[in-house]
């Protein structure tokens, strides 16, 4: 059925992008490069991994 | 000859900052310190460049066999998005100087308009395989053009004299109008 | 905070467009006139305001670590689904706006406010954050098509995306003092880089948030 | 990293994913068809010019087209097919509708999208260029606009490319004649007298002399472009053969053997409506003219040249 094909496709997609980006989260930076400051400015975009906002979510990579 | 003017066109003629206005977020944000605006050009060149392969292939093979045309939106974005992480993983574990050098970018460009532009525009514009290459490699090369030169001048508006209502970003988008009003100069190249 | 300032806090003070330079790409690409702004401008309120309310319903059960991706999930589902009604609803709208409906899924205001507000407020609250940030937008984008368009063709149209009845037609300038540059990107640029300026002026000289654009 | 947490996660994100699949796929299937009239009732508008009796139309979805220049197609009911074609002109796509009637005659030509250079490209949107097409058949030549060839080269591939889905998706065998496109007519422009000393002062050898009967069959190589002009090292001259009436030393025929000026400019003078002008001249008539084609002098005088020289062989 027409509706059956999305759903099982962007499922599998789905999980692609949830996996990756939970084992990109998880891979602990090179040593070295913890505090590579990007020098990009205040910028307001929350939702990128640069912002302050998501640092705290990176910073438990160390443990 | 198309596929010549194609590449021209994109750089020059309709780039994709001063014409098209897309990837402005990263535009406005990383270009205090040429080095870093270097960094993000090859990041985003290598993004584009591969997604657009990928999300080409994946169009043409999954998405018009089986008539989803309608989920090329969320299919994109989930593949761009995927691929980013992919890479910024491996390189977080393979190479630390890669890392230092693009790596760090990578989060910014998953939310980075550009790159969902042009595998939109693959499939809106109707290219086949050949064009869709050299699109996704011309695109990124003007972006970066334009990122470079940007920096450049901005790293001379820091010490300058500036209003004090334009300081920052105001002063930025003068430099912008200018550029653009100087690259809509090139219309006539091809 | 009274839901009056919230909003009024959104419009003037936080300004999304010209105060914390979001979704930068679709305001100045779409800014040529104020029939393609309001009809952005009502995309993005819907997208906005609906993403807000879904992702301040499930707060509770995104787990932390996968936040975006789910946000970016559910934006691009709404997004898709606000094109297609464009697209069969206001098919002329849809095409002048071309390939920037889409793209509100990348719009950094949408993405920004799920993760910086609605992730951690009730529904009521996001919703009314959404208003007021889509209104905040919508004001950036307005004033900065209706400059761009006046000057650039020297007359305004408001056209009703439905049923393409013409609301008001009226031209200001006669033709021959219009400035075409502001059809054009540099145009757009300098009439951004001009309002953004005035912005910052008026906060910085600390005189009462009056509500400007309304 | 627990490997609990990741299947956690992604089972989370999938379900969302295959949520909103479910969902957008419930609205698409509301709102295709309504985007499904709403592309024929823009097309609509043109259809009706192109088969004005008719007013159902359907879009045929599955077709093949390597050329890439077939947008859409829509079949007229009982009238016949319309192609939506665009090809990239010299500055910007032209994109055209060309209706084809069932008994495969071309019944009509829009353009809708036209924008090269005005004056040249823009003749692809003028009547003359229109009527030279509508009324052809999915396999009569098309004729080039001499002048806007980029233009029109790029209008007929994509009329080329409508008449050869048409062809198969009718069965017609088009024997390739069809798709031929014949060089277009040069302008002819100054007018030249024969005696005149231009057209003498120049050496002109006579390679070869055939006779038969009181004609003569003369092999003249002339000098063209190439050689006075170019400056090739390896340029050569072109070699003509005039027929001549050696009792009334009037012309009978003359021919192109051998053109060696610049390609798609020199070879404008093996048109017929150029070597045409030279037939039942009279050598020794003092007021003998031709017209050379304009854009093409060098070429043209050393035919001319090449006439002269069989003068009083």
């Amino acid at each position: 059925m027409q509706f059956v094909a999305p759903i099982i496709f962007l499922g599998l997609l789905g999980g692609l992008y949830a996996s990756s980006y939970y084992l990109n989260l998880k891979t602990p930076k090179p040593e070295g490069c913890e505090d590579l400051d990007v020098s990009c400015g205040s910028c307001s975009i929350s939702s990128c991994g640069l912002h302050p906002s998501n640092k705290e979510i990176i910073g438990e990579v160390k443990s | 000859m198309e596929l010549f003017s194609l590449f021209i066109s994109a750089i020059f003629i309709n780039n994709i900052i001063l014409n098209r206005f897309l990837g402005m977020c990263p535009f406005m944000g990383v270009s205090r310190k040429t080095s870093s605006a270097l960094g993000m050009g090859g990041a985003v060149t290598f993004v584009i460049f591969f997604s657009s392969i990928i999300t080409f292939g994946l169009y043409t093979y999954i998405l018009e066999p089986f008539n989803l045309q309608y989920m090329d939106l969320i299919t994109f974005i989930l593949i761009i998005a995927s691929f980013v992480q992919l890479v910024e993983m491996i390189i977080k574990k393979f190479s630390p100087s890669l890392y230092k050098s693009l790596g760090i970018f990578l989060p910014l460009i998953t939310t980075n308009c550009a790159v969902l532009f042009v595998a939109l525009e693959n499939i809106k514009q109707g290219f086949n395989f050949t064009e869709t290459v050299v699109y996704a490699l011309a695109v990124p090369i003007g972006f970066t053009l334009v990122l470079i030169i940007f920096s450049s001048i901005r790293e001379r508006l820091d010490i300058a004299d500036v209003p004090q209502a334009l300081k920052g970003n105001p002063v930025a988008m003068i430099v912008a109008a200018i550029m653009a009003l100087a690259f809509s100069g090139l219309a006539g190249l091809v | 905070m009274s839901l009056f300032k919230n909003l009024s806090n959104g419009i003037v003070k936080e300004n999304p467009v010209f105060a914390l330079y979001l979704g930068l790409c679709s305001v100045l690409a779409v800014s040529n006139s104020i029939n393609n702004a309001l009809g952005m401008s009502v995309a993005v309120i819907i997208v906005l305001t609906v993403s807000n309310v879904i992702i301040a319903a499930m707060r509770k059960i995104i787990p932390n670590d996968i936040r975006i991706p789910v946000y970016i999930v559910v934006i691009a589902t709404l997004v898709k689904i606000v094109e297609m009604l464009m697209q069969a609803y206001t098919p002329e709208l849809f095409t002048a706006l071309g390939v920037f409906i889409p793209l509100i899924v990348v719009n950094c205001i949408i993405l920004g406010r799920a993760e910086a507000y609605a992730s951690k407020n009730t529904v009521g609250a996001s919703f009314i954050d959404g208003i007021g940030m889509g209104l905040g937008y919508t004001a950036g984008i307005f004033m900065l098509a209706a400059i761009r368009q006046l000057l650039a063709t020297g007359g305004l149209n408001l056209v009703n995306p439905f049923n393409q009845f013409v609301f008001f037609d009226i031209t200001l300038i006669p033709s021959e003092f219009t400035i075409p540059l502001f059809a054009q990107p540099a145009g757009a640029f300098i009439t951004f880089a001009v309002l953004a300026a005035l912005l910052e002026v008026y906060k910085q000289s600390g005189s009462k948030p009056v509500k400007k654009g309304a | 990293m627990n490997h609990k947490k990741i299947i956690h996660l992604t089972l989370f994100l999938a379900i969302i994913a295959s949520v909103s699949g479910g969902l957008l796929s419930f609205v698409n299937s509301l709102t295709a068809p309504i985007i499904n009239e709403n592309a024929i009732a823009a097309e609509k508008v043109t259809l009706k010019l192109l088969f004005p009796n008719t007013d159902d139309f359907a879009p045929v979805t599955d077709f093949e087209d390597e050329t890439g220049s077939i947008l859409s197609i829509f079949e007229a009911k009982g009238a016949g097919l319309a192609y939506k074609v665009s090809r990239m002109g010299y500055a910007n796509p032209i994109v055209m509708m060309v209706g084809i009637s069932n008994d495969g005659k071309i019944v009509g030509l829009e353009v809708l999208e036209l924008a090269d250079t005005p004056g040249y490209g823009m003749k692809v949107g003028e009547a003359p260029f229109i009527d030279s097409v509508v009324g052809k058949s999915t396999t009569d030549g098309l004729d080039l606009i001499s002048g806007s060839t980029v233009s029109s080269t790029a209008a007929i591939t994509a009329i080329n490319a409508a008449r050869t889905h048409f062809n198969n998706f009718k069965g017609i065998d088009d024997d390739g004649s069809g798709s031929v496109v014949t060089p277009p007519a040069p302008e002819l422009g100054r007018t030249i007298l024969l005696s005149s000393d231009e057209a003498t002062s120049v050496t002109t050898t006579v390679t070869n002399e055939v006779v038969n009967g009181d004609e003569k069959t003369f092999t003249v190589e002339s000098n063209g472009y190439s050689v006075l002009e170019g400056g090739y090292a390896d340029a050569k001259p072109n070699v003509f053969s005039i027929t001549i009436n050696t009792v009334t030393s009037v012309i009978v025929a003359i021919e192109v053997v051998e053109m060696n000026d610049t390609k798609g400019i020199g070879d404008k003078v093996e048109h017929e409506v150029f070597l045409s002008q030279f037939i039942g001249l009279e050598l020794e008539d003092e007021n003998a003219s031709v017209d050379i084609i304009s854009g093409v002098t060098r070429t043209s005088i050393s035919a001319i040249r090449a006439v002269m020289a069989t003068r009083g062989k």
